[in-house]
């Protein structure tokens, strides 16, 4: 009864386009964002911020980035990973070069450059589909790694590669502490967020939803190929490069481009297929869901190592760890091969009749 | 039906000596036929005739290695799909081509793809020009989905229509770019009479209402022959008829070729 | 609020909260790798690490009747869950944690900041950043015993001993096969400073990770026809390399590795074709010494031991975790000296580290002579030793077959002077002044 | 001259080693469509396995024969497990589940063995053949020669075994059609299980020969990025594609490595297969062998 949409009739097309028409929507997603601005800050202590909350929303970032490409334009990428170095690198280069460089604009354009690339490396996407493409989003992967570790350039001649980020300030405001990195985070997340969501309910989202769906009734609607799939590479790549500047400056501090490797790109695959490809929400359940999971494993599994005494081989909590993880995506995907999203949405179904049972 | 009287107008698509081949395989064969501005015209014939790959050269999705197409006046080698959607040829396809992880709704709105010009930064920040025009566009569609009764299915993933539903969306996102000329395969295949009888009530609608040109397949020949105005007959890629109703009924080839098929 | 927090986190944390901490226990979270690529060194080096503190609670009962506790967490060699640990192990313990072990440059990198913020010091044996040997820049940092400049200068020494005098390198020829990353690139300068003092040739050819395929590289080896291969590598890239080496007939005993690439795990999968191969090392292999023999009678015979496979006992991975257990208990008691018998706070951990010194007469009280090189950490200089021994492969084991050779100190200070200079500079930080840092009590 | 064409030789020689690795994702793919991830993985835990084996004291004979059994069982559960409660999803949810299915297999190998490195002698040595290198100055590997051999065999075995066992053919029919071959009444998931299964022989034959290699460690999952440049140049469902593919792709990376590589820095070898396969799919996006489809509307 408390989730109902009954009631609620839409006088206007203004009222029926909202971008969360359900009046029980509206106030959770004001709720999640008044808690997540400022109960959270108030409640989390350093460890929730720096070793959770803000990688969770960092990742949640990428995933949103690459289910615009793959999970509303359909084109499947492994290389999230390598545009997210792109943008580390960038904004990195940015700030260093350009002196009174914004922080927000060097992250904006460190997402152009990812954009750039993600260009580039988006036009086979004409010729090649499906996992022929993917496997060829591989080159980006290994490539942008390679040229940023052999052009010393990028990291400013450092012996290492290394890049260790400058400290952030913006309008005299120094962004130093956890809880100030996570409200940047959050803010930035936020705010790109609703934006990808307003393009996936504008007429650039149908244009990639239907290209997904069936590229040549699309083209025969008049939707051009070229630029929709190349605009989703850019805006997916721009999304994940400003996820890597973020990563860069508000998570770890020091980055190299080795960081940036194909377990990244998977780790973030992962996100939207568990949270559910074509989501917007679903990149954030996702993101939760594969930045929580080795950590509850973890600690779960120490304590009962020390419960259980030094008898066990010592690797054992380790192995399982990665059995159990693997074995849950399996388990996920087999009871829901359309993520937690779809879960969720099956929840909200239920919740509008109960308790009803129809 | 009237269709005498309605009025047909000057020839707004020629194809002219039209020969498409894939690998060694032939299929289509020096076809030329016209189109007249709003007329009704069908293509006949029977399975594997290439009436399918006729539309497909019209619209650009398939290039043809010989021949010339004549739209609006302009003469051209091939069509490309782009250009044919911009200059108002719209259409649905034999197996339903609907993008099915999307909403009935949806799916009409990207018929209007075209005519919505905002940025993607203007989407994405939803002021001004984006959401004027969402809101404008959506009030066609609203229009288009009044004219095909489908209010109540607005907000249905297609995925989980019946076919007949289905068949009905894809008219409507080919109604929804307002199409001066609409190509229709097959629109009434595996449909019960009433529904067939709906669809055709629809279909002359358009034709009515709009003045919108119409090219279509169909297999049912009572359906054909009540709602066209001229008919074009294919077989194994070559034009063996072309004229009224009338004409084409009374055409030995045309018999010969259907009861030889058929049996 | 807090009872909001407490309930989030106790519904993480699970059993954690329950295990009450006695008072008098310095804790030191074990973050390191049992699983992945590099599981072979991470299981040998924290084997070896925790075995030394539990011989240490077991014969000694902790340092200063402080029992030393311990946590491990999985990083899988991975930045962001080696951040993750340490954000989850720093506030465990009476004290929190007292000292972070990363065994990964990069994760290293990821901690510098964080851990100088929360006063709790790093110890990074043989990796991490090599500038961060100047301790007036990186207070918390500490790449103990030897970095990867000081051991690439005794490398060309030896090279020079074997050539029979330093002016024997003029004209020589070195090939430099390195790891394509951050890790393998760092050696580059120095050796092209060093080749321009000797007058030596040096080509560098880097082994796209993770090195599972060198063919190409062997045979740019075998057409340049070079005096020595120094092999700077990590993982698989190593038995590979020796394996390609052996391809192309280029002799084992010219090719000198680096510590990362000297391991029995780096020589057994190549099997004959590893034989007479040399690596640097900051110690040796083998279970005679009285150290490793006290770790068995403490902890093996109560079967307690980390290694499920006790051959590995006395390998090169296994020693160096030993090696790690011996300068950090050390430095415990360094600080106990100075602060008390309690549990140290990461602070004085600090203190106690940088004031390390292990001389010969204490590595032998340790049952360690030979084992390690002896020690003197300051202000100045956060490396302490600087020499390396160098083993040869027979086979079956890794042989000593030279003393503890030392760095050429001239040429890396300054290097690493300038670069800590320039670090400095980029964070606007302020270089402590070594004089006025108190002195060892 | 002769350096170019020793290192054309030990490109195209280590290409049999990438072809070996690739064969085993076309069989899978052909079969039933899945891009199989965990392939690498499989690779790792047949030598693991292998040598785990040996150290247990059973002897090569047993060890390989213990090893296959282990492999088809596990081809079988895996089938069973995991791919028949997916049957019908999306390619890339499946893809995803063998992601899944690595980190298992992956886990369970070192549970089970440890995470110890360890050598593996096939008994043929890694060295020169002397009379080639006298009479050309070409170094060519025993190693390399016998593993071309053994790919040779094992190419002509499942050649074979596709043509002229019953299994095959049902299994060709398979790879054609689905639908239709359920039709005519081909058990599909017996035939997925041999097909798994088969695909768990052919990494145990990769599994040896690269663990002779690069020693028995995890890095042997790493292997199957080596093989999937190769299989979009040799078309996924393509054997024929496979082994061609394996030559290209080995010949050309080290030939761009040695000629190429200077110029940039070096170290090319990781990305340029990649690209040299994304340039080759601009200009025939079916692969090699692969067949071409034409959409149909």
């Amino acid at each position: 009864m408390l989730y109902r949409e009954a009631g609620q009739f839409k006088a206007s097309y203004a009222t029926d386009q909202q971008i969360f028409p359900i009046r029980q929507d509206r106030i959770a997603v004001a709720a999640l964002t008044a808690l997540a601005f400022v109960i959270v800050p108030l409640v989390a202590d350093q460890y929730w911020l720096s070793a959770i909350l803000i990688p969770f929303l960092i990742f949640a970032l990428a995933a949103v980035g690459l289910n615009i490409l793959t999970g509303y334009a359909g084109q499947l990428s492994l290389g999230t990973a390598a545009f997210m170095a792109v943008g580390a690198f960038g904004a990195w280069n940015f700030v260093l070069r350009v002196p009174g460089m914004p922080l927000l604009v060097a992250f904006a354009l460190g997402g152009i450059c990812a954009a750039l690339v993600g260009i580039v490396f988006g036009l086979p996407s004409l010729r090649i589909k499906g996992f022929y493409l993917a496997v060829a989003t591989l080159a980006a992967q290994f490539f942008v790694v390679w040229a940023l570790t052999k052009f010393n350039w990028f990291s400013n001649y450092s012996t290492s590669g290394v890049i260790t980020t400058q400290r952030m300030e913006i309008l005299g405001f120094a962004f130093d502490t956890p809880r100030a990195k996570y409200f940047l985070t959050l803010t930035v997340v936020v705010v790109l967020a609703l934006a990808a969501k307003n393009m996936v309910r504008s007429s650039i989202g149908r244009a990639w939803m239907a290209i997904r769906d069936m590229d040549v009734a699309a083209e025969v609607i008049g939707i051009p190929m070229l630029r929709t799939k190349l605009l989703a590479f850019a805006i997916s790549s721009f999304y994940a490069g400003v996820a890597g500047a973020l990563y860069a400056y508000c998570y770890l501090g020091t980055v190299e481009p080795e960081g940036f490797n194909l377990d990244l790109s998977f780790k973030i695959l992962f996100m939207i297929i568990l949270g559910g490809v074509g989501s917007i929400l679903g990149s954030f359940l996702g993101a939760g869901f594969i930045v929580l999971l080795p950590i509850f494993l973890n600690t779960v599994a120490r304590p009962l190592e020390n419960l259980l005494g030094l008898s066990l081989p010592p690797g054992l909590m380790s192995n399982l760890e990665l059995i159990v993880f693997g074995g849950l995506i399996i388990f996920f995907l087999i009871v829901e091969p359309h993520g937690l999203a779809r879960l969720w949405q099956i929840t909200k179904e239920k919740l509008r009749l109960w308790p009803f049972p129809h | 039906m009237a269709t005498a009287a309605r009025k047909s107008g000057d020839v707004v698509l020629k194809l002219e000596n039209i020969s498409l081949a894939f690998g060694g395989v032939k299929a289509l064969s020096d076809i030329s036929f016209d189109v007249r501005e709003y007329e009704v015209r069908a293509i006949i014939g029977p399975n594997g005739a290439g009436k399918s790959s006729l539309l497909n050269v019209i619209n650009g999705v398939y290039h043809p290695q010989q021949g010339t197409i004549m739209f609006r006046g302009k003469q051209r080698r091939d069509m490309d799909t782009h250009e044919a959607a911009a200059q108002g040829i719209a259409r649905t396809f034999q197996n339903i081509a609907l993008f099915r992880g999307m909403t009935v709704l949806d799916n009409i709105m990207t018929g209007r793809n075209l005519r919505m010009n905002a940025t993607f930064i203007e989407q994405a920040i939803w002021v001004g020009r984006a959401r004027r025009e969402e809101l404008e566009n959506r009030r066609k569609v609203e229009e288009v989905i009044d004219f095909l009764e489908i209010q109540h299915i607005r907000k249905t993933p297609v995925g989980r229509l019946p076919y007949g539903l289905q068949k009905r969306v894809e008219l409507a996102r080919a109604l929804a770019a307002e199409p001066s000329l609409l190509l229709l395969d097959e629109p009434m295949a595996g449909m019960n009479v009433e529904e067939k009888q709906d669809m055709c009530r629809f279909v002359l609608d358009v034709n009515e209402q709009y003045g919108t040109t119409i090219v279509l397949i169909e297999h049912d020949m009572g359906v054909v022959m009540d709602i066209s105005d001229r008919v074009v007959v294919l077989d194994y890629g070559k034009k063996i008829g072309d004229g009224t109703p009338d004409n084409i009924r009374n055409n030995q080839t045309v018999i010969d070729a259907y009861l030889g098929v058929a049996h | 609020m807090k009872s909001v927090k407490s309930a989030l986190l106790g519904l993480a944390l699970l059993g954690v909260a329950a295990s009450a901490h006695a008072q008098n226990e310095q804790f030191i979270p074990m973050n390191g790798y049992w699983v992945g690529p590099y599981a072979a060194g991470g299981s040998g080096i924290f084997g070896g690490f925790i075995d030394y503190i539990n011989m240490i609670n077991a014969r000694d009962g902790g340092v200063g009747g402080v029992k030393l506790t311990y946590e491990k967490c999985e990083t899988e060699y991975n930045n962001a869950r080696g951040v993750e640990c340490y954000e989850r192990e720093k506030k465990k313990g009476p004290t929190g944690a007292t000292v972070i072990h990363p065994l990964s440059t990069g994760i290293t990198y990821s901690l510098i900041d964080k851990a100088a913020a929360d006063k709790i010091p790093i110890i990074s044996l043989g990796y991490g950043r090599t500038d961060a040997s100047d301790g007036r820049v990186f207070p918390y940092v500490f790449p103990l015993i030897t970095n990867y400049w000081s051991q690439n200068t005794a490398k060309i020494k030896f090279i020079g001993m074997r050539e029979g005098g330093m002016d024997k390198l003029k004209g020589l020829t070195i090939v430099n096969i390195y790891h394509d990353s951050a890790y393998g690139k760092e050696t580059i300068p120095i050796l092209d400073a060093q080749a321009k003092k000797y007058g030596f040739t040096v080509k560098h050819i880097p082994v796209p990770h993770p090195g599972n395929e060198q063919g190409s590289q062997w045979l740019q080896v075998r057409q340049i026809k070079p005096d020595w291969v120094i092999l700077r590598g990590w993982g698989v890239m190593n038995p590979t390399a020796l394996k390609a080496a052996a391809k192309i007939g280029y002799p084992r005993d010219r090719i000198i590795g680096v510590w990362w690439s000297g391991a029995e795990e780096d020589t057994i999968p190549a099997g004959d074709a590893a034989k007479g191969y040399i690596a640097a090392g900051f110690n040796v292999a083998g279970a005679n010494f009285p150290v490793i023999q006290d770790i068995k009678k403490y902890v093996y015979t109560k079967f307690k031991g980390e290694m499920e496979d006790q051959t590995r006992i006395g390998s090169i991975y296994y020693n160096r975790g030993v090696v790690h257990g011996i300068v950090t208990v050390e430095a415990i008691r360094k600080g106990q000296e100075k602060f008390g018998k309690k549990p140290l706070t990461g602070e004085q951990m600090r203190w106690g580290i940088e004031n390390l010194q292990i001389s010969e007469a204490r590595l032998k009280e340790l049952g360690a002579t030979g084992f390690m090189q002896p020690l003197k950490v300051s202000c100045m200089d956060h490396e302490g030793g600087g020499a390396v021994k160098f083993l040869q492969w027979d086979g079956n084991k890794w042989n000593a077959i030279t003393d503890w050779i030392q760095p050429d100190r001239e040429l890396v200070r300054p290097m690493i002077e300038q670069s800590a200079a320039a670090y400095a500079k980029e964070k606007n930080l302020t270089p402590r002044d070594c004089t006025k840092e108190a002195p060892p009590a | 001259m002769s350096f170019f064409f020793e290192v054309l030789i030990g490109g195209l020689l280590s290409g049999v080693m990438y072809s070996l690795v690739a064969l085993g994702f076309v069989l899978i793919y052909k079969a039933s469509g899945v891009f199989n991830f965990a392939q690498g993985s499989l690779v790792f835990f047949a030598a693991l396995t292998f040598v785990g084996l040996r150290e247990h004291g059973f002897n090569s004979a047993l060890a390989l024969l213990a090893t296959l059994g282990v492999m088809i069982v596990l081809g079988l559960l895996i089938e069973r497990i995991v791919l028949r409660p997916l049957v019908n999803q999306p390619q890339i949810t499946l893809f995803m589940a063998t992601i899944g299915l690595s980190f298992v297999i992956e886990g369970f190998a070192q549970l089970l063995w440890g995470a110890n490195v360890r050598g593996l002698e096939l008994g043929i040595q890694d060295e020169p053949i002397e009379q080639i290198t006298t009479y050309t100055g070409m170094n060519v590997s025993k190693f390399d020669l016998s593993a071309a051999g053994i790919a040779a065999l094992l190419v002509t075995g499942l050649a074979l075994f596709f043509s002229r066992t019953r299994i095959g053919r049902a299994l060709r029919a398979v790879a054609d059609d689905h639908q239709a071959a359920l039709a005519v009444g081909i058990p599909l998931q017996q035939i997925w299980g041999i097909v798994w299964a088969v695909a768990g022989f052919v990494a145990l034959v990769a599994g040896l020969l690269w663990g002779a290699r690069n020693g028995v460690q995890f890095a042997l999952t790493f292997v199957a990025l080596k093989a999937l440049p190769v299989l979009i140049l040799g078309g996924f469902e393509s054997i024929p594609g496979a082994i061609v593919g394996g030559l290209i792709v080995g010949a050309s990376e080290k030939l761009a490595e040695v000629y190429l590589g200077p110029y940039v820095g070096g170290g090319i070898e990781g990305w340029f297969p990649y690209v040299l396969a994304l340039v080759f799919l601009l200009f025939r996006p079916e692969g090699l062998f692969g067949e071409k489809h034409i959409d149909r509307v």
